[in-house]
């Protein structure tokens, strides 16, 4: 649409084309009485990107508030691009995570890949060179082709970008659930380091200094991919779309590597990623931080196509693209940085005082409104929540208890169950060791990655179970923080902090507002129990298909610091002879839990009991006991129970287990908190039970390969060999995929 | 048997890197001229024959060949030249 | 001795090879050297990295194969300087015509990244004189293309002469006699697929990949090196 | 301005791991009778015209679109309707 055939003010007030772009009707009053007058057409939409619930936060900004996000470690809290954490000398760790779950659902290969483009450049325009990619995954079950389709496609998504940026993908997870069917979802993280005098912030500061633009020129790509992020998916999505976008990690690994290099330089004063709501959000975010305006002529915004009107160049969501405000007088040097990598840039305004944003464009003013009415003044609702009766519902039910008495049959079941299952087959496509630092690769509780130079390493994890959340948001969402954590000290690390990607249905619905309202609650407490605050996120709601909402899934994402490379554990058993340990004790506790689902084909009743203090005395003790060179391998228990976490200490090893215990189903596959199995040399046993005191031997690690467990009475209850189970978990993903059925 | 040709490229307006490199490359190899360079796809499929045919390759190209969110497809279908 | 390793736009394994280099084995220059160089003939040997030069848009190596420092690397190769071209860098030897035969899609069509079973067929290269015959080494793959492809007469020759360096101990990617690694004729061009650099340390899994650059270095070491 | 559509496919005999898995999935999918699918590039150019025209798509094709180790190209000149 050309500028002369674009709606007029009034026009878009009679009509309400303001609506189209997901502007309600209050929503347009509100910005006439902010900026005195009918907004244009580039006006309106740059008021409906920046007010859209992804760029706003405008059901979920008082959420995010209880959140705990500082500490004396913390240098950074939510409101850059990206969280950042002292770990000592003077390195920080910067990380985030960021949904794409709406353009996967359209165009999963590139949805994906995009998503992980823009959380790689939320990291590197903080200045730190990204150094691990994690992704969190949900879909429907495997058993329908649409599903595989998602499936197969995003993960070659994922690895189709970061593999070529060259930044390793060494961990994240993968459930599947019917809730997901026609909403996947697809969470990327990103971890970087930063020396600290390198570190950046996106602000417009210095009146009269130089706005640049950096990186792929600007093309018609995902025109209202915010709002279209803030709706809900319905048939009519794939056309709404108006042009997918598409990623070229190639120009990404450049404008990497010349962003590293411009943040090295003094005339650099500001720099952000154009990730949703392009120009836009970026121009406008980086002058209210500042309190200042920003002067745009964009005729000479580097564009890849021909013909393109203000409204498009401000909301495309083209890739790679990056806003810098720079030194006035010293454009030259950023220029031949930009030129060195073969990356464009542009001089395309100026820093002002007034605190408006100003717009040209061939000789007219174009749009012209106060940065404070597009980014303050978005509205924030206080929305009604509800308790559904669902919830109480399954508080009254009685204790659910599992029917089945083959104990060797169903660890076979479970571990075939493709959320247990190995994700060989999808991180076999993610190159995880480029950079050559990956010392635990996927397949453990953590990744773990060295700094080199040092004798430190970081662990990081995804986790997210939303079947509690589904039951019982509030203790789901403690369990989602405390899993994290206890994966993170799994390996021999400290947790520092989290990012979280709050994955949700429509929040105006109380239903789904008391979800996410119960559930923040419970993750802010484990937050403050551990004291690992949260330092940035992302909230991705509307995630419903035809009206069915998805069911609520927070992902944290967590790093941890482990301070000698000695420390780094697997969950692997290493020796045969070494005893088996299991802390804490098995409850009946199934609500949520694989095995009823297995059993039931759903959820229901209560969900684990879970105890932050005693979470927290345990991790503790766990990570004490490590450091102390106590424990040859330790692995948490979780979906499946501990028969499951067993199978998984012997599977990719030489090892067996022989293990003692009573004929109990909860003792097998209970997923009961606060619980690890771990393996300790004889001649640590005594220490390890003085250090651990919840700690029971449960075993030996066998040289022969299988796993056996009996009764104290000899009875047989799961005897396997190490080759059938690894066989069995490692196949059930290939074998689905590859039925065509 | 016919053989039927598959001619697959992106939409208007759809980013196309690999055709971008290539152009870049061309002019940095001192061809001149090379103004728009698009890199698709094109697949030869063996099919039998039948009324049905061009139904047929409709609608495995939208199902499996192309990718309809960001391409377009058309198809020639060769008839061995008949005696 | 004086290594080179070539940074093309999109290389992402030159710094690993050069950490290999550095703190691995003697060598004592390694400079990373940009695609525009007009020469790499001060020094020794050439490394051509891993990653994805040029986005491997059209085909893997294609484009790269015409980055300026290539003229160089090839009359370099030509002279017989060694020459060591690993994943991506052998794809781009392969479209320089310094190695015969071209690269494939892998037969799964997906990405493979993982540490698999390496042969060394032939210690008798200047690449594996420090490998016994017939060891298995662990060395991880990282590649989506890495399906080698060659005639008859081509896999019939490399065999004959010895050429095969390294093979894998079972099929990974289809490529043609599990072939990893071939040497040139004149046995001073090495390409192979699987990573040495990412196996450089027990800690990161393996320490099998050492033997190929210290294996280069004494090759250089004895023929330079004149001892008394 | 012309323009020219390059066509490059693998050489007869080369093992196609793309076609094979198109033709896999096709059967998968129900349609029979799919006997042979090859996967190529179609590689669309917008080169400026010349008498030379022929010799420099040629040129290119042998440099850099196609591979001539295992590919083989074809392509068609496409000039506007005369008038
Ligand atoms: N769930 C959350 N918890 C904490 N911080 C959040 C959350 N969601 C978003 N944030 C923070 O709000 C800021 C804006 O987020 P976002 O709009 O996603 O960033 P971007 O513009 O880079 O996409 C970021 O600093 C982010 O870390
Ligand atoms: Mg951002």
């Amino acid at each position: 649409m050309s500028l002369q055939l674009e709606p007029t003010a009034e026009e878009i007030q009679s009509q309400r084309l303001y609506t189209d772009m997901g502007v309600k009707d209050h929503e347009y009053k509100r910005i006439v009485q902010l900026i005195g007058r009918k907004p244009n057409y580039t006006e309106i939409g740059l008021f409906s990107v920046l007010w859209s619930e992804h760029c706003s936060y405008k059901h979920s900004k008082p959420l995010l508030k209880q959140f705990p996000s500082s500490g004396t470690h913390i240098l950074q809290g939510p409101g850059e691009g990206a969280g950042v954490v002292d770990i000592g000398d003077d390195q920080a760790v910067v990380f985030k995570v960021e949904s794409h779950n709406h353009p996967s659902a359209v165009e999963p290969y590139q949805g994906a890949a995009t998503g992980v483009g823009g959380i790689l450049r939320d990291v590197f325009s903080m200045g730190a060179r990204p150094i691990a990619l994690l992704n969190s995954l949900r879909f429907g079950p495997l058993a329908t082709p649409h599903v595989r389709y998602l499936f197969e496609e995003v993960v070659a998504g994922i690895s189709g970008y970061g593999n070529c940026v060259g930044v390793p993908t060494i961990g994240g997870e993968v459930q599947f659930d019917e809730t997901y069917a026609g909403n996947p979802l697809v969470n990327a993280m990103c971890v970087g380091l930063i020396e600290q005098k390198h570190l950046q912030k996106g602000i417009a500061a210095g009146v009269g200094n130089t706005v640049m633009y950096v990186g792929a020129p600007t093309g018609r790509d995902g025109i209202h991919g915010a709002t279209f992020a803030s709706e809900e998916l319905n048939e009519s999505s794939a056309e709404k779309r108006p042009s997918v976008q598409v990623g070229d990690p190639f120009t990404e690994k450049r404008v990497l590597e010349a962003c590293l290099e411009l943040v090295k330089s003094d005339a650099l004063v500001g720099i952000q990623d154009m990730g949703a709501a392009g120009l836009t959000s970026s121009a406008a975010e980086m002058a209210s931080k500042e309190g200042s305006g920003i002067d745009m002529n964009l005729d000479v915004v580097p564009q890849r196509e021909k013909g393109m009107t203000p409204y498009e160049m401000m909301l495309s969501e083209s890739q790679e693209r990056m806003l810098l405000v720079v030194q006035k007088g010293r454009e030259k040097e950023m220029e031949a940085i930009c030129q060195k990598w073969d990356i464009e840039s542009a001089v395309i305004g100026t820093v002002k005082e007034d605190q408006q944003l100003t717009l040209e464009f061939q000789g007219q003013v174009v749009a012209d409104v106060p940065v404070t009415a597009l980014t303050d003044e978005a509205p924030v609702y206080d929305v009604p929540s509800e308790e559904p009766f669902s919830y109480q519902e399954h508080q009254q039910l009685p204790t659910w208890r599992p029917k089945r008495k083959d104990h060797n049959a169903t660890l076979l079941e479970l571990l075939e169950r493709p959320t247990i299952a190995s994700k060989e087959w999808v991180y076999d496509q993610y190159d995880h060791m480029v950079q050559t630092n990956t010392l635990v690769m996927p397949g453990s509780d953590s990744a773990v990655l060295r700094i080199r130079g040092t004798k430190k390493a970081l662990a990081m994890t995804m986790d997210g179970n939303s079947r509690y959340i589904a039951l019982d948001p509030y203790i789901g969402g403690k369990i989602a923080v405390a899993e994290a954590a206890r994966n993170i000290v799994c390996s021999g690390a400290e947790p520092l902090a989290l990012t979280d990607c709050l994955n949700y249905g429509s929040p105006e619905q109380p239903n789904i507002y008391w979800q996410l309202e119960q559930s923040t609650a419970g993750m802010s407490q484990a937050c403050n129990t551990f004291e690992t605050p949260v330092v940035s996120g992302n909230v991705s709601l509307y995630n419903e298909t035809n009206g069915e909402a998805i069911h609520p899934t927070p992902i944290v994402g967590m790093v941890g610091l482990v301070k000698d490379l000695e420390h780094v554990t697997t969950q692997h058993f290493k020796q045969a002879g070494d005893y088996i340990y299991v802390i804490g004790e098995a409850e009946s506790a199934w609500g949520g839990s694989e095995l009823q689902l297995l059993e039931d084909g759903e959820i229901s009743g209560k969900v684990p009991h879970m105890d932050l203090d005693l979470e927290e005395k345990r991790q503790q003790q766990v990570l004490g006991a490590i450091r102390d060179g106590l424990i040859q391998s330790a692995h948490d228990i979780s979906e499946g129970g501990l028969a499951v976490a067993v199978a998984e200490c012997v599977m990719d090893t030489e090892f067996g287990a022989a293990m003692t215990m009573e004929n109990n189903a909860a003792e097998l596959f209970s997923e009961t908190q606060s619980r690890y199995v771990i393996s300790v040399a004889p001649e640590h046993a005594q220490e390890l039970e003085q250090a651990i005191p919840d700690a029971r031997r449960y075993g030996t690690v066998t040289e022969e390969k299988a796993l056996s467990i009996k009764t104290r009475e000899e009875q047989t209850l799961i005897l396997q060999p190490t080759d059938t189970l690894t066989h069995v978990w490692k196949g059930a993903i290939p074998c689905l995929v590859r039925s065509k059925v | 048997m016919v053989n039927v040709h598959v001619y697959i490229t992106l939409k208007e307006g759809v980013l196309d890197p690999q055709g971008k490199a290539v152009q870049h490359s061309l002019t940095a190899l001192g061809y001149e001229g090379v103004e728009e360079v698009k890199v698709g796809k094109w697949i030869k499929l063996e099919v039998a024959e039948g009324s049905d045919l061009d139904a047929r390759i409709e609608s495995m190209c939208e199902q499996l060949l192309a990718n309809p969110v960001i391409e377009n497809y058309t198809y020639q279908v060769e008839r061995e030249a008949q005696v | 001795m004086k290594a080179a390793v070539i940074v093309f736009p999109g290389s992402n394994c030159d710094r690993d090879m050069a950490h290999a280099l550095q703190d691995f084995t003697d060598v004592k220059t390694v400079d990373l050297i940009p695609h525009t160089a007009e020469s790499v003939d001060r020094y020794d040997a050439i490394f051509l990295p891993g990653g994805f030069s040029y986005g491997d848009y059209l085909r893997s190596g294609a484009i790269a194969r015409f980055a300026p420092v290539m003229e160089s690397v090839v009359s370099e190769a030509k002279k017989g300087k060694t020459v060591v071209g690993i994943c991506n860098g052998f794809q781009i030897l392969l479209e320089a015509g310094l190695l015969p035969g071209a690269m494939k899609r892998n037969t799964n069509l997906k990405y493979i990244c993982r540490t698999v079973n390496v042969k060394v067929e032939n210690s008798g290269t200047r690449f594996t004189s420090d490998y016994e015959e017939g060891e298995v080494l662990r060395i991880p793959i990282a590649h989506g293309d890495g399906n080698y492809e060659c005639d008859e007469q081509t896999y019939e020759t490399l065999k004959m002469n010895h050429r095969i360096v390294f093979s894998y101990e079972s099929d990974v990617n289809g490529s043609t006699g599990r072939i990893a690694g071939i040497t040139n004729e004149a046995g001073n061009v090495l390409g192979m697929m699987p990573h040495p650099e990412r196996a450089m340390e027990t800690l990161l899994g393996s320490e099998d990949g050492r033997g190929l650059f210290t294996s280069v270095y004494h090759h250089w070491r004895d023929t330079h090196v004149v001892t008394t």
